[in-house]
C-alpha cells in the first residue's frame, strides 16, 4: 500500500473512530449545550472521514469508496490512534480524550493545510482546519474549567488525564510511512509536532492545576493495525448494516 | 376581571403577547406546561435517533442524523429559554420531568427498531410534529411563536430526509422494503396519536384555543396529517395499516381508523415499550453530570472573585 | 411458518438471547462461584438452543441450520421473549430475570416432556428439562437468600422485580400458534402455565420477604418480533462474524 | 536448623508435604505467591476469552468457549482452596490482586483481538500453561500436586480444542489464514514469555527447585514447549515469527531467538496492553459484588440464629 494512502487511513479512522465515540454520548451528556457540541464534533469529525476516506479509496485505485473502507474492514487494518477508541467513561475521560487529541490534531492539520506538497491533503486540511480549532478552543477552555473547578471536578480530570497519558505517545511515533511522507515534503515529521504539543498540553494543564503524569511508557500498535479490545466492538455496531444487507442501497 | 378583558381583546386582535406583559396565571401556567413539554420531548426525542447514529449505514446518513440530532437538542434550547420567560428555569423544568411531573411526547416511548424506523421517524413523526408546529407560529405567545418559525425550517428539513430514506428503502431490496412497511405499520398509530385525544375527550382545549395557545383543534390537525401523508405512502409504495382508510369526496379528506386510545393511555401512565427506559437514560445523564455542572459554577465562582479581588 | 416452526423458534430464541445475556457477565461475576454457575447456565441454554433452532430449521425444510437461524436472522425474526433480552443490570436484576424465566421455563419443559404429542419436541424437553431444574433451584435459593439479606440485597432484589415485572406476563399469552399447538396436544396452553407460575413466584418471593408488584400491564411483542431496542445490539455483536466472513467455515 | 533438614530428607526422597505437616516459612510464602498467582491467572484469564463468547461465530463454538471458561474458573477454586490449605484466605490474595501486591499471568494482559486469537490462546497459552502443570504435578506440596492433575486433564483439551479452532482458521479463506498468521504473530512471543524469564535471570529458582515448588527450570521447559509447537505450527502451514528458527541436531531441539525481555518487564511493570482494563475489570466485578456478598453472609447468620433460637 502506498504511505499516501496509509496516511490518508490513518487520519480518517482517526476521525471516524473518534467521531463513533462521540456520537455514542448522544442524549446522555450532562447537560444540552454539550449534547448539541457533541454532536457538532461527531458531525464535523465524520465529514473529515469522508473526505480522508475518500482520498485514500481514490488514491488506492481499487474503486472502494469512504463507505466500503468504513464499513467493509475488519479491525487489523483500521490505523487509527489507540487513543480514540479508548471507552467514554465519564464525561471527564471523553473530554480529556478530546482535547489531547485535539492539541495534535489541529496542529497537524494546519501543517498540512500550510506545507504539504499533496494538493488534495492541504484541501482537505484546509476544510478540516478550522472545524479543529474550534474543537481545540472548546476542549481547552473545558479542561480549564474543570480541572480548576471542584475537588470532584479537579479529581476526575486527574484521573481522566492518567488513564489516557500513555495512549498519547503513540501520536509522536514515526515509521517508515511517516519518513517517506516527511521526505516528499506531503506530511511533518511526526515528532516534529511533540515540542508544540507538550508546550500547549503543559500550559493548559497548569491552567487547570493539574499535574502532568510522570509515566512515559508509550502504548502503540493502532497506526499498525494492532489495536485494543475496544474497536472490535466498536465495529461490530458500526458495520453491521453494511455487512448484514450487502446489496442494499441506503 | 379588567385586566382578563384586555388580555382577551389583545389576543382576539392577533396581537402578540411578550413576556414583559401581564396575563392571566391559567395562561402563564398552560404555556409552560405546553412549551415545557415540547421542549422535553426534543430532547428525549434524542434517544431513539442516538439509538442508531452509531448503526447508521453509510456516512453520509450517520452525518445527515447526527445533524438532525444536533438540530433537535437546540430545538431544545429556543424552547426552554421560551418557557424560561415564563419566569420557571430549565433545571426546574428538568427535575420535574425527571419526578414525571411534566411529560413528553409520548412517541419517544416507542422503540426505533430497524433503520427504515429512522425513516418514518422523520417522515411520520416529524411531519406530525410539524402540523402542529406550523399551526403553532400563529400562537399568542411572543417568544413561543418566534421559537416555532425557526424550528419549522429545520422540521421540514428533516422531514424530507426522514422521506428519502422512506424512498430507499421502499425502491431497496426485498428486506428493506420489508423494513420499510413494517415501520410504517409500528408507527402509523402512535403517530396519529401524537395530535392528543379526540376534540370531544379533549382537556384543555377551550381555554387553550380562546387564548391562541393551541391554534387548532387536534382531530383538526390529524385529519390533515393522514390527507397529507396517505399520498405520500402510496407514492412510496407503502401500505397504511388501516383497512377503513378511503377517500371521502364530500368532506375531501380520508376517513381513517381511531388509534387505540387505551394503549394512549397506558403509555401516557408510564407504561410504554420504552417509558422506562427512557426517563432512565435521562435521568442518568443528569445525575452523572452533577460533578460537570457542579464544577463549571465553582470555576464561575472563583473567576469572579478573581475579579472581584483584583478591582 | 408452522405453527411448529414457530413454537420451536420462540423456545429456541429465548434460550439463545438469554444465554447470551447470562455469557456476558463472563469474568465479571461478584463471586467465583457466580462466574462458573453462570457460565455453566450460560452453556446449557446454548445446548438447549441448539436442539431447537436444529428442529427448527429441518421442519421448515429450507436447509437452515441452527446456526443459520442464530447468526443470520435480523431482530424481527427473532421469537423470543422480551423479557429475556433485558439487560443484565446489576447482579440482582440478572438473577431476578432468570429465575423469573426459570419458574416459566422448568413446568414448560416438564409439560412438554410428560405430555407433548410431538416427539422431537418431548425429546428435546427431556434432555432440557434437568438443566432447567437445576437452574430453578439455583435461582429460587438465590432470591431467597439475596431478598431476606441485608437491608441493601432485599432493596435491590425489589427493585429487580419492579423492573421486570411487566415483561412476565408475555409467557402466558396465546395467538393462534399456541392454541394450534395446544389443541394438537403439542405444547400446553401457556395461560393454562400461569396458577403454577403465579402459586411458585408467590411462595418463593414471599420466603425471600419481597412483595409481588401491584403492576398488571403486560409488556408484549416479542413473540410475533416486536422487541424493545435491546436485541438489535445483542445480535449486532453475536452475528458480527459470519455476517463479517460469510464463506467462512469456523 | 533440624526440621529443616527433615523436612528436606523428605523432599528429597519424593514425599508429598501435607498441610498439618511443619514447612519452613519461605516454602509457605513462596507456595502461596506462587499458587495464589496461579488461581489469580485463571480468574483474570477468563477475561480476553469473555472478549469473543458473545462473538462466537457458531453455537457449537460458543459452547466450547463457554465449557472452557468455567474450566478455568473451576481450576481457579481449585487453586485457591490449595492456598487455604496454606493459611491464606481467598478474600485476602483476591485483595492483594487488586492492591497489586500478587501477580497473575503477563500472557493475560495481551488482548484477543480476531477470533484466530481463542484458538491461539488455546493452542499457545495452554500449550505453554500445561507444560509447566504436566511438571507440577511432581511438585512436592500434595494439594497443589493434586489440584495440577485434575487441572491438566482438562487443560490437555482445551488446548486440543484451541489447535482445532487454528485447523479451521488456517485451512479455511484467505481471511481466516491471515487472521491464524496474525495470532500467532503476536502471540508467539508472549508465550514463550510465559515461561518466566532466562534461569540466569530468575530470582527465585534455585530454592523453589530445591523444595520441588518448581520441577523444571524455565528454560528447559520454554525448550520443550518450542520444540513441541514448532512442527505443530508447520502442520497448520503458519510461519513462526522467528527468523532464527532453526533445529539444532546437536542439542536435538530448536534454536530460537529471545523474546523482548524489556517488554516483559514492562507489562509486568503494569504497561502491558490491558493491565488496566483487566484489574479495572476484576476491580470493580469484585465491588459491584459487595452488596451480594454481604446478602449471602446475612441471610446465612439469620438462618443460623433462627435455627439456635429453635434449640
Amino acid at each position: 500500500m502506498s504511505a499516501l494512502v496509509e496516511f490518508a487511513l490513518r487520519m480518517g479512522d482517526n476521525t471516524l473512530v473518534l467521531g463513533h465515540r462521540v456520537s455514542e454520548w448522544c442524549g446522555h451528556a450532562p447537560v444540552l449545550e454539550e449534547d448539541i457540541a457533541l454532536a457538532n464534533t461527531a458531525l464535523d469529525l465524520i465529514g473529515q472521514t469522508q473526505m480522508w476516506l475518500g482520498l485514500a479509496g481514490d488514491l488506492e485505485g481499487k474503486g472502494r469508496t469512504a463507505d466500503d473502507l468504513a464499513y467493509k474492514r475488519d479491525v487489523w487494518d483500521f490505523r487509527n490512534l489507540l487513543l480514540v477508541e479508548r471507552p467514554n467513561g465519564d464525561f471527564g475521560q471523553t473530554l480529556m480524550r478530546q482535547f489531547l487529541f485535539d492539541a495534535w490534531h489541529h496542529p497537524m492539520l494546519t501543517w498540512l493545510s500550510e506545507n504539504s506538497k499533496h494538493e488534495r491533503v492541504a484541501d482537505i486540511a484546509r476544510k478540516a482546519e478550522r472545524e479543529a480549532a474550534y474543537h481545540l478552543e472548546r476542549s481547552t477552555d473545558l479542561i480549564i474549567r474543570l480541572g480548576d473547578g471542584t475537588d470532584e471536578s479537579h479529581r476526575r480530570m486527574q484521573d481522566a488525564l492518567a488513564y489516557h497519558w500513555t495512549y498519547t505517545g503513540e501520536m509522536f511515533e514515526a515509521d517508515a510511512v511517516d519518513r517517506e511522507l516527511a521526505d516528499a515534503g506531503v506530511a511533518p515529521d511526526p515528532a516534529a509536532m511533540k515540542p508544540g504539543w507538550d508546550a500547549l498540553v503543559g500550559d493548559v494543564l497548569a491552567e487547570a492545576t493539574l499535574e502532568v503524569p510522570d509515566n512515559h511508557f508509550v502504548h502503540k500498535g493502532g497506526r499498525k493495525g494492532q489495536h485494543t479490545e475496544h474497536l472490535g466492538h466498536i465495529l461490530a455496531a458500526m458495520q453491521f448494516l453494511p455487512r448484514a444487507y450487502p446489496d442494499a442501497r441506503w | 376581571d379588567e385586566r382578563e378583558r384586555a388580555f382577551q381583546d389583545r389576543i382576539d386582535a392577533g396581537e402578540k403577547i411578550e413576556p414583559q406583559d401581564w396575563m392571566p396565571e391559567g395562561y402563564r401556567k398552560t404555556l409552560i406546561r405546553q412549551i415545557g413539554q415540547h421542549a422535553h420531548s426534543e430532547i428525549v426525542g434524542q434517544l431513539p435517533e442516538g439509538n442508531w447514529i452509531t448503526r447508521a449505514p453509510t456516512l453520509e446518513r450517520k452525518a445527515i442524523l447526527l445533524a438532525k440530532v444536533q438540530d433537535e437538542a437546540g430545538h431544545g434550547l429556543y424552547l426552554y429559554c421560551a418557557a424560561e420567560t415564563l419566569g420557571v428555569s430549565r433545571d426546574e423544568m428538568t427535575e420535574k420531568l425527571h419526578d414525571g411531573k411534566m411529560k413528553y411526547s409520548s412517541i419517544f416511548n416507542y422503540p426505533t427498531l430497524t433503520w427504515a424506523d429512522i425513516g418514518a421517524v422523520g417522515w411520520l413523526v416529524d411531519g406530525a410534529a410539524i402540523m402542529n408546529q406550523v399551526a403553532l407560529q400563529r400562537t399568542s405567545y411572543g417568544p413561543y411563536s418566534r421559537a416555532m418559525v425557526r424550528i419549522c425550517k429545520e422540521e421540514s428539513f428533516h422531514q424530507r430526509q426522514g422521506y428519502s430514506i422512506m424512498m430507499k428503502m421502499a425502491s431497496g431490496t426485498p428486506e428493506q422494503k420489508r423494513m420499510a412497511q413494517d415501520a410504517l405499520d409500528r408507527l402509523w398509530y402512535p403517530s396519529l396519536m401524537m395530535f392528543g385525544p379526540s376534540d370531544k375527550d379533549s382537556v384543555h382545549s377551550a381555554q387553550s384555543m380562546a387564548w391562541k395557545i393551541k391554534v387548532s383543534t387536534n382531530d383538526e390537525l390529524r385529519q390533515k396529517f393522514v390527507d397529507q401523508t396517505v399520498p405520500q405512502a402510496e407514492y412510496l409504495g407503502l401500505t397504511v395499516p388501516d383497512e377503513n382508510l378511503k377517500w371521502n369526496e364530500e368532506k375531501g379528506g380520508y376517513d381513517f381508523s381511531e388509534p387505540d386510545w387505551q394503549e394512549f393511555h397506558d403509555v401516557l401512565a408510564g407504561n410504554g415499550p420504552c417509558n422506562a427506559d427512557r426517563m432512565a437514560a435521562r435521568r442518568t445523564a443528569w445525575e452523572d453530570g452533577a460533578w460537570y455542572r457542579d464544577g463549571l459554577v465553582a470555576h464561575a465562582n472563583k473567576r469572579a472573585a478573581q475579579r472581584m479581588a483584583a478591582e
